[in-house]
C-alpha cells in the first residue's frame, strides 16, 4: 500500500498547506454523502463523526446525511440500503465490522455509487471505491519498537498490556504488532488486560492489573480514552516505577507527555481525522476530481495512514491536530 | 343476645350501588350497624357481599347512595379513611403479607415507630399479648407468615384488625379457612369485642355459625337487600334460605346409594406414606363409593390426596388404579390413569383466573379434543359445553374469565374438567369452601350422582358433618397418623372429635 | 416483575350482547388496536417529514428487512415470556449460532451442501436452549439468572471459536439463499413471516400454544391440572434458542459473516418489542400479532431517525419519550377493548 | 417473571424446638450462608493460584475500591426489586449525574464550593429515579419498558450536555476527598460502607424498608392496610436514582473525569449482583447482606480472573458457569436453613 502522511485533514482548505490545490477546493456540483459509522460512544469514534462532520461543513457543495451511529452491524446495512435507495452520490462508511458490511458497500458499488471505506477493511476489494485505514498493527509495532528502546536492555522487563475490546479485529491486530515487535528486543507481554475503551472499564481493569503485577517496566495502553481511567487507577495506586504508552493520539495524552509529569511517556497515533478523510475522497471521486500532489489523474484505491510515535521530543508537531476524548 | 332496638346505629348504608365495567355487583343495599352487636350479611355467592365491605373499607367508592357514621354523612375515600373511622377489616381473600413476620404484618400501615425507625420489641410485645387474647400463645411474633398455615394467617389477620383502635369490626368468611376447634376460639374472641361495644360484620355460608353468634341479619341478593334487620333468633333457617337464594333448598345431603356387591375396587392405597407429613397410610374406595377423610386443620388429609395424586413423592407405599399399580411421584401419571384431584386452593392451585371458562375445563383432556399437537376448539366448546350446561353453571357462558365466577360455580368449573377427562378416581379437598348454601346443595348431588355413575370419590372437608355426610366411609386422622376407618352411618361428629382429641393427646 | 397495579389487571368482562365486531375488539386482537394506531402515526410522521423517500418499496423492504432478524428472536422471546419467564441469551446465542454456522461453511465438502450450515446452527440454537430450560426447569435457577449466564458463556464460547475474527461466507448457494427474493419479498422477510405464522398457529392453534400460556397464568395450577411443567419449560426455551439459531443463520446472510459481536443487545430490542406488544411480562397473556406490531414500530421509529438525519442524541431521548408513550397508548386501548365487550 | 417452581419456594416449616442457633440460621442471615461458603470457595481458589499477591492488603483494597461503585448501585437496586421493581436506567442515570457533575465543576465560582459537584450530581440522580418512579406507579407503565426507556434517554442527554467528549476534573478538594482514605479505608469504600450500612437499617429497622418488602409480597394487601402504594413506589425509584447519583459521584473521582459512557451497563452487574445475592426477582423477599455479598463475589471472580492472566473468552465461560453455580448454591442453602428451623 502507499503510505500518506495525512494528518491536516481539518485545516481549512485554502490552505492546507502542500496537498493545495485550487481546481480541488473550487465549488462543484452538490453532490449528496451519507455517513455512517459506529456509536460514537468512545472519544475516538466522537471525533471522528464530528471531524466528518466539520468537514463536510467547510464545502457547500457537500450534502451530508448522517446515519444514527451504531454498533449493529445489521442496522447498519440498513443504513447503507436506505442511502442506496436514496441514490446518494457516495458513501463514507466506518463499519462495525468490515466483513458484514461488504457486502451491501459491493451492493452500493454495484449500483454506481463510489464507497470510501474508512478505518475497518472490507473483505473485498470490489466493496470500496477508496479504502483508507489507520495502521493497527502499525501502532502496536511502534508502541513495541518505543518499548523496547526505552527498556530493551532488561532482558527481564515486566510488560503490561491494556488492550481495548477483546473482540474487535483491530485489538488483535494492534496486540500482535506490540507481541512481533518486542519480540525483536527478546521481551514478551507478562500481564495483559482487556477493557471496553471507556474511562471507567480502563480504570476498573488497571487498578486489578496493578494488584496483580506488582512491578512492572512499561505498559502499552491500546486508547488513550480509556487512558483516562488507566491514569486514574495508576495515580491512586501511587505507581510509578514504570513508563506508559498511550494509544490513538487524544489532545489530553499528548499535553500530559508535554508537561512530562506523568509515567505517559509516549503515544502512538491513530488519526481521528480518517472519516474527515474520508468526507473529502468521496468529494473529490463523486466529482471526478484526482488526488492534489500526486501524478496520477484518478485518487488511489487505498491510503494506509501512518502511526507514528508522539513523545515530549515531537508532541508540538502533533498536538494541534489531536482529538478531545 | 342484645337488644337493639333503642340504640343509635353506628354505621347505616343506604342505597348504595357499585357496578363494574358496566355491570352492576350492588343495586341498592340498605342496612343499619349498632355499637356491640353481631350483624350478620348473608347472601349467595356472588350476590355482593365482598362488594359491599370493600365499600364499608375503602377499597371501593360506591357511585350512588350514602353512608352515615355515627349520624353524619362520611365519605370512605380509601382504605386509610376507613381505618381512621375505626373501621378494620378482615377480607375474604387472606391479606396478608408472605415476607413479613407476624408482627409486622400486624403493624403494617399503622407500624410503632419513632421517627420512622421501628419499635420492635414493644411490637412484639404487643403482638404477643394479641396472639394470646386470640388463644394462640405459642406462634412467635418473629415468626415468617409466609410459613403459616390458612388458618393461622387468618388469625394474624383477625389480630391485625384487633391491634387497631375500632369501633366496627367487618369479618368476610373468616371460618372458611378454620376448624371447628378455631371457629369456636373466633366466636369466643367475638363476644368480648361484642361485650366491649364494639360492632361486628359477619359473612359466612355456614348458616350453623349464624345461628350461633349472630344477633341481626341483613339477606343480599343479586346486590339488592331483600331483608335487613332480621333477629336471628326469630328467623327460621328456611325463611333465610328462601330469601337468599328465592327458592327452597331441601335434604342438603343427598341419601347415600347403596354400593352393588360387584363393585369393583377403583383406588387402593397401600402404606402411602410422605416423611414429615404423614404416616403409613392404608384404604380401598370401590366405584359408586364415597370416602371420607376427617381430621383437624394440619393433620395431613391434603398431603394424603396429594400423595396419591403424585403431586408429593410419597416415602412409602402404593397406589393402585383399577387393580394395577401406578408409578407414584408424578400427576402426568395418575391423570392418565384416571386420577383427578380438585385441590384446596381453588384459586391459586385449581384454575388459570384470567382464562375463559372452557379452556379451565378442558386443560387435562387435550387428548380428547386435539390432533397431534392440534386444537379442535369446535370440539373443545362444545364438550366443554355440554358439561356446563349438565351442571348448570351460572352464568353458562363458557367464554367467560374463570376469575370472575362465584365461588361455587369457580368449584363446578373443576367438576368440570374431570368429568370431560373421564377419571375413575376423584380427590375433592374442601369441595366447598367459600361456597353458598344453594350451589352447596348442587355440589352435594353432583358428588352423589357422579359416585353412583361409577366414579370412586376420596373427600376432604373441615366441616366434619359435611364429610359424614357424604361419604358412605370415613377415616379419620390426627398429626398424620390414621386413628380408625368406619362406617359414616356408625359415628357423629363429636364421636370424630373424642377419637382426633384421644389421638393427639397419645 | 413489574409495579402494574393488580387490581387494573384486565380479566375478560362478560359480554352481554356482544356483536362480532365487540368480540373481535375485546379479543386479544382488540388489543392490539392502540398499537396500530401508534404505527399508524409513526407512518405519517415519516411520510411528512421525508415523503416518498419514506414511503417507497424499497425503503419499506430495507425496514422489514432489518426488521425480520429481531422479529424471528421476538416470536420466540413471546413464547417465554408469555410462559412466565425471560431469556436474556438470545443474542448471544444467535452471535454463537453465526460463528458455528461460518465455521461449518469452511468445512463444507462441497459447496452444495450448504443446507448443512444452517442446520448446525439451528442446532447450535436448540442446544443452548434445552441447556438453559434444564437449569431452569430442573435446577430451579431463576430465569434471569441461567440467561445471562448463558448469555455471558456463549459470548465466551464464540469468541473461543472463531477466534475473535470476523468470518466472511462465501458459499455461493448460501448466499444466493438469503439474498435471494420470492415474489419480491426477500428470503429474510419470508423467513419472518413464516416464523410469526408458524408462531401463531403454536399458540393460539395448539395444545403447546395452549400449555404455554395456563403455565404463564398460573403454575401450580397448571401442574396440578396433569401437565408436565417442567418438560415444557424445557420446549419453552429450547424454541427460543431455535429462534436464535434462525436469526443467526439470517444475520450471516445478511452481513455473508459470522462472529461472535453479532446480535449483541438483540435481546434488550427482541424483549422491549414483545413488550411494546402487549405481553405481560409476569407471563400468562400475549399475542404473536402484538410482538410483529411492536418490532415494525421500532423499526419504522429508527428508519425515520436515518431518514430524517437526526443527531443520534436527540434520537435516543425521543426514543425513550416514544417507547414510554407507546406503552401508555397500547395499555389504554387494552383496558378499553376489554371493558367494552 | 421466574419459572420459579412454586412448589418449591420455600416455606417455614413449623419449628418444633427451635434454639438460638437454629433461629439465626433459618433468619435471613441463614439464607446467606451459601453466599460466604461460595466466597470463602473463591477465596480459596483466589489464594491459591495467585499466593500473597491474591491475599495482600493493596489488593483487597483494590477489590473492594472497585466493588464499591456497583455495590452502591445495587443497594439501592435492592429495594427496587424487593418492591417488585427493577431499574434498567441505573447505569445510564450514573453516567448523566458524572456528565452533569463534571459541568458543575467547570462553573464553579470557587474550589472550595466542590462539595457542589456532590449535591448536583445526587439531585440529577434524585430527580430522575423520581422520573422513573411516577411514570410507573401513576403511569402504570411496567418498570420494565419505563426504565428501559429512561436508559435511552438519559444516554442521549448526557451525551447532548457532554457533547460526547470526556471531561477531566481538576477540582482540587473533590479529587483529595474521592481520593483520600480515613483509617487506611478509601473514600469509596467507606462510601460504599456507609450506603450499605443505611440500606440495612433502612431495610430492616424502619417503616420505609418493611412496607417495601409488603409491597413486593402482595401489594393489594398492602393498599388495604392504608398505604399508599403509589408513592412509596416513586420513594423507591427515587432510591435507585440517588443510589445511582451516588455512584456517579464515585466513578467521577475514582476515574477523575465525567463521560456519558460511565456506567454503561452497570445496572446488570448490580441486578446480577442482588439476584445471587437471593432477593427474589418477584419481589418481596430480599436482604442487604446478599447483595453486598453478590457483589464481592463477582468482584472476586473477576480479580482472580486478573491475578491469573485468564483469556476474556475463558472468562466469560467460567463466569457462566460460576454464576448458574452460585445461585445452586445459595439456593440449597436457603432451602437448608428454613426447613431445619
Ligand atoms: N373487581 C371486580 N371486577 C369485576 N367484577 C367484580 C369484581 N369484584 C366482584 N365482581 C362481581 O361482582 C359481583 C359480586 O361479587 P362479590 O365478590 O361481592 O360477591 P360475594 O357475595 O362476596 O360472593 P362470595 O360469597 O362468593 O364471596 C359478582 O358478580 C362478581 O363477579
Ligand atoms: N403452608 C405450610 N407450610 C408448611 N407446612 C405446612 C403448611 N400448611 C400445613 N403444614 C403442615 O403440614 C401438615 C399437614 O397440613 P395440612 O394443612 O395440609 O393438613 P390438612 O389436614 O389438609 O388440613 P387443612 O384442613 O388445612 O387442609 C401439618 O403438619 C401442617 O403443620
Ligand atoms: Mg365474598
Ligand atoms: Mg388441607
Amino acid at each position: 500500500g502507499l503510505l500518506v502522511g495525512c494528518t491536516s485533514g481539518t485545516t481549512d482548505p485554502a490552505d492546507s498547506g502542500p496537498t493545495n490545490n485550487a481546481e480541488n477546493e473550487e465549488t462543484g456540483d452538490t453532490i449528496v454523502i451519507g455517513f455512517s459509522g459506529p456509536a460514537a460512544d468512545h472519544g475516538w469514534l466522537g471525533a471522528i463523526n464530528s471531524a466528518a462532520i466539520a468537514e463536510a461543513a467547510k464545502y457547500p457543495d457537500i450534502d451530508l446525511r448522517v446515519a444514527e451511529g451504531t454498533n449493529d452491524a445489521s442496522l447498519q446495512i440498513s443504513q447503507v440500503e436506505g442511502f442506496i435507495n436514496d441514490n446518494v452520490d457516495a458513501i463514507v462508511l466506518l463499519p462495525t465490522d468490515g466483513a458484514a458490511l461488504t457486502d451491501v458497500a459491493t451492493k452500493a458499488m454495484e449500483a454506481g455509487i463510489p464507497v470510501i471505506n474508512v478505518d475497518r477493511e472490507f473483505s473485498s476489494t470490489f466493496a470500496a471505491r477508496v479504502t483508507i485505514l489507520g495502521d493497527n498493527y502499525g501502532m502496536g509495532v511502534s508502541a513495541g519498537t518505543y518499548i523496547c528502546e526505552q527498556v530493551g536492555d532488561n532482558p527481564d522487563a515486566i510488560i503490561a498490556e491494556i488492550a481495548g475490546i477483546d473482540s474487535l479485529p483491530l485489538t488483535q491486530d494492534r496486540s500482535r504488532g506490540f507481541a512481533d515487535a518486542l519480540d525483536d528486543c527478546g521481551l514478551e507481554v507478562s500481564n495483559r488486560v482487556a477493557a471496553d475503551f471507556t474511562v471507567a472499564g480502563g480504570e476498573a481493569v488497571t487498578s486489578q492489573l496493578l494488584s496483580a503485577a506488582p512491578q512492572i517496566d512499561a505498559i502499552w495502553n491500546h486508547d488513550d480514552d480509556q487512558g483516562l481511567g488507566v491514569l486514574a487507577a495508576i495515580d491512586s495506586a501511587g505507581r510509578d516505577e514504570f513508563i506508559m504508552v498511550g494509544g490513538a493520539g487524544s489532545k489530553n495524552a499528548m499535553e500530559l507527555i508535554q508537561s512530562g509529569d506523568s509515567v505517559l511517556e509516549a503515544t502512538v497515533i491513530y488519526p481521528s481525522t480518517q472519516a474527515a478523510d474520508g468526507i473529502r475522497l468521496a468529494r473529490l471521486v463523486a466529482q471526478d476530481k484526482a488526488l492534489s500532489d500526486l501524478v496520477e489523474v484518478e485518487v488511489p484505491n487505498r491510503i494506509v495512514l501512518n502511526a507514528p510515535v508522539v513523545d515530549a521530543d515531537n508532541v508540538e508537531k502533533y498536538l494541534p491536530t489531536a482529538f478531545t476524548s | 343476645m342484645i337488644t337493639v332496638d333503642h340504640k343509635e346505629p353506628l354505621l347505616e348504608v343506604r342505597g348504595v350501588t357499585k357496578s363494574f365495567a358496566g355491570v352492576a355487583a350492588l343495586k341498592g343495599v340498605d342496612f343499619s350497624i349498632v355499637p356491640g352487636e353481631v350483624h350478620c350479611v348473608l347472601g349467595q355467592n356472588g350476590a355482593g357481599k365482598s362488594t359491599l365491605i370493600k365499600v364499608l373499607s375503602g377499597v371501593y367508592t360506591p357511585e350512588a347512595g350514602e353512608l352515615l357514621w355515627q349520624g353524619s354523612g362520611v365519605s370512605i375515600a380509601d382504605p386509610t379513611a376507613a381505618l381512621d373511622l375505626g373501621i378494620a377489616t378482615m377480607y375474604q381473600e387472606l391479606d396478608v403479607v408472605d415476607g413479613l413476620t407476624i408482627a409486622e404484618n400486624i403493624f403494617l400501615g399503622h407500624e410503632l415507630s419513632a421517627g420512622g425507625v421501628l419499635k420492635v420489641r414493644e411490637a412484639h410485645r404487643r403482638t404477643r399479648a394479641l396472639l394470646a387474647r386470640l388463644g394462640h400463645p405459642d406462634l412467635s411474633p418473629s415468626r415468617e407468615v409466609g410459613s403459616l398455615s390458612p388458618a393461622n394467617k387468618q388469625i394474624v389477620s383477625m389480630a391485625r384488625a384487633l391491634s387497631r383502635d375500632i369501633k366496627l369490626i367487618v369479618m368476610d368468611e373468616p371460618s372458611a379457612v378454620l376448624d371447628s376447634e378455631e371457629v369456636k376460639n373466633l366466636f369466643r374472641v367475638v363476644r368480648e369485642l361484642t361485650r366491649d361495644g364494639i360492632a361486628v360484620v359477619y359473612i359466612s355460608h355456614r348458616l350453623a355459625e349464624i345461628r350461633e353468634i349472630g344477633d341481626r341479619i341483613t339477606v343480599i341478593k343479586d346486590g339488592r337487600t331483600t331483608a335487613s334487620g332480621l333477629l336471628v333468633s326469630a328467623t327460621p333457617t328456611a325463611q333465610l334460605i328462601t330469601l337468599m337464594t328465592g327458592r327452597d333448598v331441601e335434604n342438603v345431603f343427598p341419601p347415600a346409594v347403596p354400593i352393588p356387591d360387584a363393585a369393583a375396587e377403583m383406588l387402593r392405597v397401600e402404606n402411602l406414606s410422605v416423611r414429615g407429613l404423614f404416616e403409613p397410610v392404608s384404604f380401598a374406595v370401590r366405584a359408586g363409593e364415597i370416602f371420607g377423610l376427617a381430621g383437624l386443620v394440619g393433620s395431613g388429609r391434603s398431603e394424603i390426596l396429594e400423595a396419591i395424586y403424585g403431586a408429593l413423592r410419597p416415602s412409602t407405599g402404593e397406589v393402585f388404579v383399577d387393580g394395577a399399580p401406578i408409578r407414584t411421584g408424578s400427576v402426568p401419571t395418575a391423570v392418565a390413569k384416571g386420577i383427578g384431584l380438585s385441590p384446596e386452593e381453588r384459586k391459586s392451585q385449581g384454575l388459570i383466573l384470567e382464562q375463559p371458562v372452557y379452556r379451565n375445563v378442558t386443560l387435562s383432556s387435550f387428548p380428547r379434543f386435539a390432533r397431534s399437537i392440534f386444537l379442535n376448539e369446535k370440539l373443545e366448546r362444545s364438550m366443554a359445553r355440554t358439561q356446563l350446561e349438565a351442571l348448570e353453571l351460572r352464568p353458562a357462558d363458557p367464554d367467560r374469565a374463570v376469575g370472575l365466577l362465584s365461588g361455587g360455580n369457580q368449584q363446578k368449573v373443576l367438576l368440570a374438567r374431570w368429568l370431560v377427562h373421564g377419571t375413575k378416581v376423584l380427590l375433592l379437598d374442601e369441595p366447598t369452601r367459600g361456597v353458598d348454601v344453594g350451589a352447596r346443595a348442587e355440589i352435594y348431588s353432583l358428588i352423589r350422582q357422579l359416585s353412583a355413575a361409577g366414579t370412586a370419590i376420596v373427600v376432604v372437608s373441615s366441616e366434619i358433618e359435611e364429610v359424614l355426610g357424604l361419604a358412605d366411609r370415613v377415616l379419620v386422622l390426627a398429626d398424620g397418623e390414621t386413628l380408625d376407618i368406619r362406617n359414616a352411618a356408625d359415628i357423629d361428629e363429636s364421636g370424630v372429635l373424642d377419637l382426633v382429641m384421644k389421638g393427639s393427646a397419645e | 416483575m413489574s409495579h402494574q397495579n393488580p387490581s387494573a389487571a384486565p380479566l375478560h368482562t362478560p359480554g352481554r350482547a356482544a356483536g362480532t365486531l365487540r368480540a373481535v375488539l375485546g379479543s386479544a386482537a382488540g388489543r392490539n388496536i392502540g398499537l396500530v394506531i401508534a404505527l399508524i402515526l409513526l407512518i405519517i410522521v415519516g411520510t411528512v417529514t421525508s415523503g416518498d423517500r419514506f414511503t417507497n418499496v424499497n425503503n419499506i423492504l430495507t425496514i422489514v428487512r432489518l426488521a425480520s432478524v429481531t422479529g424471528v428472536l421476538a416470536i420466540g422471546m413471546t413464547f417465554v415470556i408469555i410462559g412466565g419467564g425471560i431469556d436474556l441469551s438470545v443474542g448471544s446465542v444467535l452471535g454463537l449460532a453465526s460463528v458455528v454456522a461460518t465455521l461449518a461453511a469452511v468445512q463444507l465438502a462441497s459447496e452444495s451442501f450448504w443446507p448443512l450450515m444452517i442446520i448446525v446452527a439451528l442446532a447450535v440454537g436448540l442446544a443452548a436452549g434445552v441447556i438453559n430450560g434444564i437449569i431452569i426447569a430442573y435446577g430451579n435457577v431463576v430465569a434471569f439468572m441461567a440467561t445471562l449466564a448463558m448469555l455471558i458463556a456463549a459470548r465466551g464460547f464464540a469468541e473461543i471459536l472463531s477466534n475473535r475474527t470476523t468470518q466472511t461466507v462465501r458459499v455461493r448457494g448460501f448466499l444466493e439463499f438469503s439474498d435471494g427474493s420470492f415474489l419480491g419479498i426477500p428470503t429474510l422477510v419470508w423467513i419472518f413471516i413464516l416464523v410469526s405464522a408458524a408462531g401463531w398457529i403454536l399458540l393460539n392453534r395448539t395444545t403447546f400454544g395452549r400449555r404455554t400460556v395456563a403455565i404463564g397464568g398460573n403454575r401450580e395450577a397448571t401442574r396440578l391440572a396433569g401437565i408436565n411443567v417442567k418438560r415444557h419449560i424445557v420446549y419453552l426455551y429450547a424454541l427460543g434458542g431455535l429462534t436464535a439459531g434462525i436469526a443467526g443463520v439470517m444475520l450471516t446472510g445478511r452481513t455473508t459473516s459470522g462472529t461472535s459481536t453479532h446480535g449483541t443487545l438483540y435481546e434488550l430490542d427482541a424483549i422491549a418489542a414483545v413488550v411494546v406488544g402487549g405481553t405481560l411480562l409476569a407471563g400468562g397473556r400475549g399475542t404473536i400479532v402484538g410482538t410483529v406490531l411492536g418490532i415494525l414500530i421500532f423499526n419504522v421509529l429508527t428508519n425515520i431517525f436515518t431518514q430524517n438525519n437526526l443527531n443520534t442524541s436527540v434520537q435516543a431521548i425521543t426514543k425513550g419519550a416514544i417507547i414510554v408513550i407507546a406503552v401508555l397508548i397500547q395499555q389504554r386501548f387494552a383496558a378499553r377493548g376489554v371493558r367494552e365487550t
